[in-house]
């Protein structure tokens, strides 16, 4: 049987991990095939518990997060014959699968959207806190919302300065409303679960906010403008799946907006606040960036960001 | 109410530990048949999980190494009369500096490494136990509301650090670069294949010797009398000539070092690389191992022992069960610290009726 | 900073500092009373979570929050059982609640809703509701004193108006009452009161049911009036720093107030302060920034406030035969 | 003079036909192994002062907090006016008009006067109203029994005198009828002693009836009608204080024979050895507590500090033993200035051959939390006799305390039995034994007796002359007049921070010095 290690914010963390148990879920109402699944809670389980699983003669056995990565070459090396998947990394050997998706070219496209919504000029993002992975989603947004209105104003605020900013909700809400205070009115999360706290303070002043990761329109319909999704659910969905079929490849797959693995989501939920014009633009960047024409800077590269 | 007479040692300092720690599992086995699993296969498999097997033992030990450090870092303060609620930040920060001497001299034999990363990490914590101690003794700065707020100060600072300093462009996780393998503190399965993929490492052997050297350093020498002196009473330490701020900041020095040593284990032995909180609340955890431990290194030793075994027991319990979660982990490592800990003394009267001597009390001279 | 903004960061304070100061005052019944309770955090999160799974079956605010208050003087009473019965460490007994907390939140949370502990998104109406003082709306474009009154004044949850007005209170209960001086004596010298034909015990017990029901409402704040909802771990350190406010302000209700009054400002500051360049020092790594409110307050401490000792009896049970 | 005056010499002898106020039947109590009380029987007539004696720790203040209800016996019977009673808490002892003052006192330091005073007997839930009947109820006791003391003041500013009468003003104000005292005059300077007499002696004239634990057996003859002597746990004797004598009474406390006074032969003076110079010392919030005090002591003398408590003697002695930075002025001890004074000043000063004795034993002389061993090195724990290096020789310092243990009778012979289990007297005989066998050249002590049985007294007084005769330079601090006269070969008075006069002690007359106490300079103004 295949299986899922989750990485430290635990399976449910309103974000990457919770996506990738959803995607195994699926595989396994769709298939009936069960799946093994561990939350660490120290670092040194890692390796332990991965494997754990190899031994048990788990295989596959998936990883997001790049925090894997030191631990999937070790134990990869040891278990040639068990495949592996690490989300977020690349590992280059031989029985593993490296899924890494372009979060800055989605982050790019919303920022269009967010940019076109304002009506104030000013428009915020909310990563957790200082960490290269969620900067590199509101660097992206930063140089979407700038390819509109290069004059817009962009406001971007940590909650806290570690892991604990993504369980502070109330932190989330009183960042999202020193934004609003300033005059933001369209703010961007990327807090896992203290985004909802984000989401939650910009519906509750009428403004609109965009979710993170999963499809987050419906938690405040007619606030949320959209969501950010980073498809890990389908990533997780796919290797499984392509193991079961028989057609697991041991590749690097990159997913960004061409690929469809990285993108704003539009639902019934969000339908009356995207114009014709936005949806336009969105298609007309996801197109030159598919053709290369535009290029999105990741901050991971130089840990910097032009905009 | 009757005359209370002491209970013989053996039940003071044994069988009553040991009924605790059931009853404490008791009840965690309530929690565990709630979810519709079988308390005695659980408590099996946290034991085997624990002590059962060289891997398992050996995570055991590893995390034992944690917990000796920080409970010891709690317990010196605290024989001083400070409590000290950092050792959190204070290990933490000793990670900047196992790292910084680590990747400084990045190749060199372990053999010459660990003696400099031990003693960088060291003063790394004890600098950042320094200041609350120096502001408790020159500005009476109240030492438990400086730690917390040191702990505070030392994740942001931290998180620069780590994110926009020492963490390599191109890395796509917040941490530094690596240290080369024969810089690293060996791992003790390189000397004894037992303890089979483990990180025990020679961390673990340095955590023994700093229970006698704090057991030493307290009970054996004159610096440790000062400060026990200081830590009871105050006014009678500056009667005996005793410097009480001298001796408040170093005795805080020595125990942010000790806490620093957390740092040694997790940077150079265990990750290889020093990563965004790696203390992981070991530092919290000393809190309990300490008052737990009574403040005596033979206390600290077996408390840390105790958690430890929760820690990796834990781990399999969750492996092997999974409809047992993480969060039930904590659940059961809560009870046995109110079980063993606060309500320690709970079984002691139903025990002092069944001990009690038939015949009446010796009555020692009364002067 | 212009004078909007000025309202705005100490909008945002009051919101920021109300579940301190339910908190801090909370701290500062039992440990007046002698017991040190660093398991203020351990009963936020309790609380928080208590509140928000009845808010969000029942659909009452108010329900929830009597829930809320419900779990965390349980949990006082488990304190209570430990170190005044048991005579057991109080810090040990403080720190088991705040892993208790978080595990067992976590595990009911599970089992129940099967979000990983979170509680479902509540509904508006699952929420403590702000209030809107008389005649705010009409007056806030009066300059300055209109808008002071409609952004400052008006507009906050009333657990903030609550917490506002619990300062007072205890101020009175505290230096004006039998029950405030027989609290104060049984954590100066509980055998003062002991021989004064007071029972030590059922008083420190009152104290301790008094600190759950503030903390209560300061867990409830969080999760059904500042958030819709309850996240794992969402106390997020208040109760540490709410032990912190407690030790600055030396035990006192005012300077409490003040204490948590100034880190929430501070933090709300904190918030507006990152990425904006400082006059003279530029641009400055949002840590630091972040890492200011606790700088500012051990300078202040260090500078300014002194030696604070704390209630003679904190810490130690009451022991009458050794 | 006599001392202690009685107002009025005849007792209520008719008052013995009805029933005891007070009768306790076969008490036993025990903690842990020490059996404090057994098989106490104790009747107290209504009306009378009752006196109990006892060595330290022979069971008196155990059998008195049974009585109160702060301890439950675990076996015996309690009457109150011929009617068996239940006495569980200290509640139940109040509402029979039972009062105590403790040993101890059971006061809360930051509270004021009048706080303490109303502290569980408040009456109405709003302090304002009880605080204010409380206030003229003080006046009222004020002006009945003469006992005056500032109701706003907080307790920790007032001096142990003051702090004591609060305790007694707490029983008053609760109406109590049997009042039990535990050693109140331990504390008391003798003119504060008298006054606590005739109040006592009013309380009697009106019926009530009181029990008083003392180790002063002078006391014990001038106000009480019986006496009751304890020892080791068990009711020795009762018998009417007319028909015995104080040196029975030692007799029965201690058995075997006590010589109640001091013999020593004349002091032999020679060099000056502690040289104090125009000193003045501020106390911990800065108030000026000694202003310009000049003295020498010289080897073989023994030099008494007379003087209430509270007039600058504590912050002397601090200053004298290095604790405390003076704010002006020099001390010169063998002949060298003192330069290193606070932080660890104590430490330069016992190089330089002085020794401390402190006035308050617990608080300053001891660590109670400590083996009996572990305290007698504090303050020489540097000492390389005790270990080179950073080492402690634990084997060396527990044999040389074995040693003394012997020396001074140190009861129980158990090194490492914790400080705080030993009795009052003991305690003062381990720190004694620490400072004297130092072989100082200069020894400063602070209130030797304070709280000790007669036995120990006798002791310790033999101790400190026998220092002088071999030449050691003694500087006496004490609020017992007695032992101030008896010991010292020259008497300085302080009051409010300044030596008033200076006494020889075998001329010197008891009235004279007491005027000089009270801060009356010359005898006209007095008279
Ligand atoms: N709280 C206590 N816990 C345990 N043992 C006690 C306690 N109080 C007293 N004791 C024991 O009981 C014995 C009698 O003590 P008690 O206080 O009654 O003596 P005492 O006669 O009042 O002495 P002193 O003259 O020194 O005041 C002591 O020797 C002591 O060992
Ligand atoms: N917990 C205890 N265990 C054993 N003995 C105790 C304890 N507490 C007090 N004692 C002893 O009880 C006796 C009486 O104690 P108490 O506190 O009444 O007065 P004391 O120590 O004699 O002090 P003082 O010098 O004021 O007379 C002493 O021998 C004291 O050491
Ligand atoms: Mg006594
Ligand atoms: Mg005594």
């Amino acid at each position: 049987d295949p299986a899922v290690l989750y990485d430290g914010g635990g399976k449910f963390d309103a974000s990457f991990n919770e996506s990738t148990f959803n995607g195994a879920q699926r595989f396994s109402e769709e298939t009936g095939i069960g799946f093994g699944e561990f939350e660490i809670t120290t670092d040194a389980q890692r390796e332990q518990a991965m494997r754990q699983f190899a031994q048990r003669g788990a295989n596959p056995i998936l990883v997001p997060g790049f925090n894997w990565e030191t631990t999937i070459r070790t134990v990869a090396a040891e278990f040639p014959d068990t495949n592996f998947a690490i989300i977020d990394a690349v590992v280059d050997l031989p029985n593993v699968r490296s899924i890494v998706f372009k979060e800055h070219e989605g982050s790019y496209l919303v920022g269009i959207l967010a940019a076109m919504a304002s009506e104030t000029g000013t428009i915020g993002v909310v990563p957790a806190f200082d960490f290269a992975l969620l900067n590199a989603f509101a660097c992206g947004y930063k140089q979407g919302a700038k390819s509109v209105n290069p004059d817009i104003e962009i406001l971007d605020t940590y909650i806290g300065s570690g892991f604990d900013a993504f369980n502070n909700p109330g932190g989330g809400a009183e960042v999202a409303q020193s934004q609003l205070d300033r005059g933001a009115d369209v703010i961007f999360q990327v807090a896992g679960g203290a985004g909802q706290g984000v989401l939650q303070a910009v519906a509750d002043a009428d403004k609109l906010g965009i979710g993170v990761d999963s499809n987050q329109n419906h938690l405040h319909p007619g606030n949320v403008l959209t969501s950010m999704l980073k498809r890990v659910d389908v990533a997780t969905y796919n290797a499984f799946k392509d193991f079961e079929d028989g057609n697991w490849t041991n590749e690097i797959i990159t997913l960004g907006v061409a690929e469809e693995g990285v993108g704003p989501a539009f639902d019934e939920h969000n339908e009356a606040l995207i114009t014709d014009e936005m949806r336009a633009a969105v298609d007309e960047a996801t197109a030159k960036i598919t053709s290369g024409e535009i290029v999105v800077h990741d901050f991971r590269t130089d840990n910097s960001c032009p905009v | 109410m009757s005359a209370r007479v002491p209970l013989p040692a053996w039940v003071d300092r044994i069988l009553l530990p040991v009924l605790n720690v059931s009853l404490a599992f008791l009840i965690g086995g309530i929690v565990v048949l709630l979810v519709g699993q079988n308390p005695l296969e659980a408590v099996q498999i946290m034991l085997y999980g624990a002590f059962g097997y060289g891997d398992g033992f050996g995570y055991t030990l590893y995390y034992t190494t944690n917990f000796i450090f920080a409970g010891l870092a709690v317990s010196l303060a605290y024989h001083a009369g400070l409590f000290n609620i950092g050792a959190e930040g204070q290990g933490y920060i000793a990670g900047l500096g196992v790292i910084l001497v680590a990747l400084w001299l990045n190749g060199t034999h372990w053999a010459l490494m660990m003696p400099l990363m031990l003693v960088a990490g060291a003063l790394f914590g004890a600098f950042w136990a320094f200041i609350p101690g120096y502001l408790q003794a020159k500005r009476g700065s109240h030492v438990v509301i400086t730690t917390i707020l040191f702990n505070f100060i030392a994740t942001s600072l931290m998180s620069y650090l780590i994110s926009r300093v020492l963490k390599p462009a191109g890395v796509s996780a917040d941490e530094s670069a690596r240290i080369e393998a024969v810089t690293r503190v060996p791992q003790l399965r390189e000397f004894i294949p037992f303890f089979g993929y483990s990180p025990v490492n020679l961390t673990f052997p340095l955590a023994i010797a700093a229970l006698f050297g704090v057991w030493f350093l307290i009970w054996r020498t004159k610096f440790g009398y000062a400060v026990r002196a200081l830590g009871f009473n105050p006014t009678a330490a500056h009667y005996a000539g005793i410097s009480n701020a001298r001796l408040i900041m170093i005795t805080m020095a020595l125990s942010g070092g000790l806490a620093g040593l957390v740092a040694l284990n997790e940077v150079a032995g265990v990750q290889g690389r020093l990563i965004l909180n790696f203390m992981a609340g070991a530092g919290f955890v000393g809190i309990a191992v300490a008052f737990m431990g009574r403040a005596h290194p033979i206390g600290v030793a077996l408390a840390a022992l105790l958690f430890g075994a929760l820690y990796q027991g834990g781990q399999e319990l969750a492996f092997s069960m999974p409809a047992i979660t993480r969060d039930m982990i904590v659940t059961i490592q809560a009870l046995v610290i109110l079980f063993t800990g606060a309500m320690g003394e709970m079984l002691r009267p139903p025990l002092e009726r069944i001990f009690a001597r038939r015949a009446p009390a010796v009555a020692r001279p009364a002067e | 900073m212009t004078y909007v903004d000025l309202i705005l960061v100490l909008d945002s304070t009051v919101r920021l500092a109300t579940p301190l100061i339910f908190a801090c005052l909370a701290g500062l019944y039992s440990e007046r009373a002698g017991i040190v309770d660093i398991g203020l955090e351990g009963k936020l999160l309790g609380a928080a979570f208590g509140a928000a799974v009845v808010a969000a079956i029942t659909g009452s605010a108010w329900a929830g929050l009597f829930a809320g208050v419900g779990v965390s003087l349980c949990m006082s009473a488990i304190h209570g059982f430990a170190s005044i019965n048991l005579r057991g460490n109080q810090i040990i007994s403080g720190v088991a609640l705040n892993f208790l907390a978080a595990g067992l939140a976590t595990f009911l949370g599970q089992s129940w809703f099967g979000r990983g502990g979170n509680t479902p998104q509540l509904p508006s109406g699952a929420r403590i509701p702000t209030i809107t003082l008389p005649f705010a709306n009409e007056v806030q474009d009066v300059p300055y004193i209109g808008y002071f009154y409609y952004e400052l004044i008006s507009g906050h949850s009333i657990l903030s108006y609550i917490a506002f007005l619990i300062v007072p209170i205890t101020a009175f209960v505290l230096f004006r009452t039998r029950f405030g001086l027989r609290l104060r004596a049984v954590g100066e010298n509980p055998k003062a009161l002991d021989t004064a034909g007071i029972s030590v015990t059922l008083l420190r017990y009152q104290a301790l049911a008094i600190t759950g029901i503030l903390v209560g409402i300061g867990g409830a704040y969080l999760s059904i009036a500042q958030s819709a909802g309850f996240t794992n771990n969402m106390s997020a350190g208040r109760g540490y720093i709410a032990l912190a406010a407690l030790i600055f302000a030396k035990w006192r209700p005012w300077p409490a107030l003040a204490t948590c009054l100034l880190f929430g400002f501070l933090d709300a500051l904190q918030f507006r302060l990152q990425g904006v360049a400082l006059p003279g020092i530029g641009q400055v790594p949002t840590q630091a920034i972040q890492a200011l409110p606790y700088v500012l307050t051990i300078i202040l401490l260090a500078g300014f406030i002194g030696r604070a000792v704390a209630p003679k009896a904190a810490g130690t049970p009451y022991v009458k035969e050794r | 003079m006599e001392r202690v005056n009685h107002p009025d010499a005849q007792r209520p002898q008719g008052a013995a036909a009805s029933a005891p106020a007070i009768e306790l039947r076969a008490i036993n109590k025990s903690f842990g192994p020490v059996h404090a009380n057994r098989d106490i029987d104790l009747s107290v007539q209504k009306g009378t002062v009752h006196g109990i004696v006892g060595e330290n720790g022979a069971g008196k203040s155990t059998l008195m907090s049974i009585l109160y209800g702060f301890y439950t016996a675990d076996s015996g019977d309690i009457l109150v006016n011929g009617k068996t009673v239940s006495i569980s808490n200290s509640s139940d002892a109040l509402s029979l008009g039972i009062g105590m003052v403790h040993q101890h006192f059971m006061l809360v330091d930051n509270f004021t006067v009048l706080e303490n005073v109303v502290l569980g007997a408040e009456g109405s839930a709003l302090l304002g109203r009880s605080l204010s009947k409380a206030r003229s109820e003080l006046q009222r006791l004020a002006r009945d029994y003469g006992l005056e003391v500032s109701p706003d003041t907080l307790i920790e500013d007032l001096s142990v005198g003051q702090q004591q009468r609060v305790e007694i003003l707490k029983a008053l104000y609760r109406g109590a009828d049997i009042l039990i005292l535990d050693e109140p005059t331990g504390v008391l300077t003798p003119a504060e002693a008298d006054h606590l007499f005739r109040v006592l002696a009013t309380l009697r004239n009106e019926g009530k009836t009181i029990i008083l634990i003392t180790h002063k057996l002078r006391e014990i003859m001038a106000i009480t009608d019986a006496v009751s002597v304890m020892r080791q746990g068990r009711m020795v004797a009762t018998v009417p204080t007319s028909e015995t004598s104080p040196e029975a009474l030692a007799e029965l406390m201690v058995g075997r024979r006590v010589l109640l006074r001091v013999d020593k032969d004349e002091a032999r003076p020679g060099d000056v050895k502690l040289a104090v110079e125009n000193l003045t010392v501020a106390d911990d919030a800065g108030v000026i507590r000694v202003k310009g005090v000049s003295f020498s002591v010289r080897a073989g003398e023994i030099v008494g500090i007379a003087g209430v408590a509270g007039n600058g003697q504590s912050e002397l002695l601090e200053a004298i033993a290095g604790m405390r930075r003076p704010v002006a002025g020099r001390v010169i001890v063998n002949g060298h200035e003192v330069t290193t004074h606070g932080e660890a000043g104590a430490a330069e000063l016992r190089q330089k051959g002085l020794a401390h004795v402190p006035e308050d034993r617990l608080r300053m002389g001891l660590v109670t939390n400590f083996e009996a061993w572990e305290n007698s090195i504090l303050g020489y724990q540097d000492e390389p006799r005790y270990g080179g290096g950073l080492a402690l020789d634990i084997g060396a310092s527990r044999r040389e305390f074995e040693g003394r243990i012997a020396q001074y009778d140190i009861r129980p012979a158990n090194p490492r039995l914790k400080t705080a289990n030993f009795s009052g007297g003991n305690q003062q005989k381990i720190v004694l034994a620490r400072e004297m066998e130092r072989d100082p050249d200069i020894l400063i002590v602070g209130q030797p007796t304070r709280g000790v049985d007669i036995g120990a007294i006798e002791f310790i007084h033999n101790q400190i002359v026998k220092m002088r005769d071999a030449g050691k330079a003694i500087l006496l601090v004490s609020v017992e007049l007695d032992e101030i006269r008896s010991l010292s070969d020259r008497i300085l008075v302080i009051f409010d921070g300044e030596i008033v006069g200076e006494a020889d002690p075998a001329s010197a007359d008891e009235g004279e010095l007491g005027l000089l106490m009270a801060g009356v300079h010359n005898k006209e103004a007095a008279q």
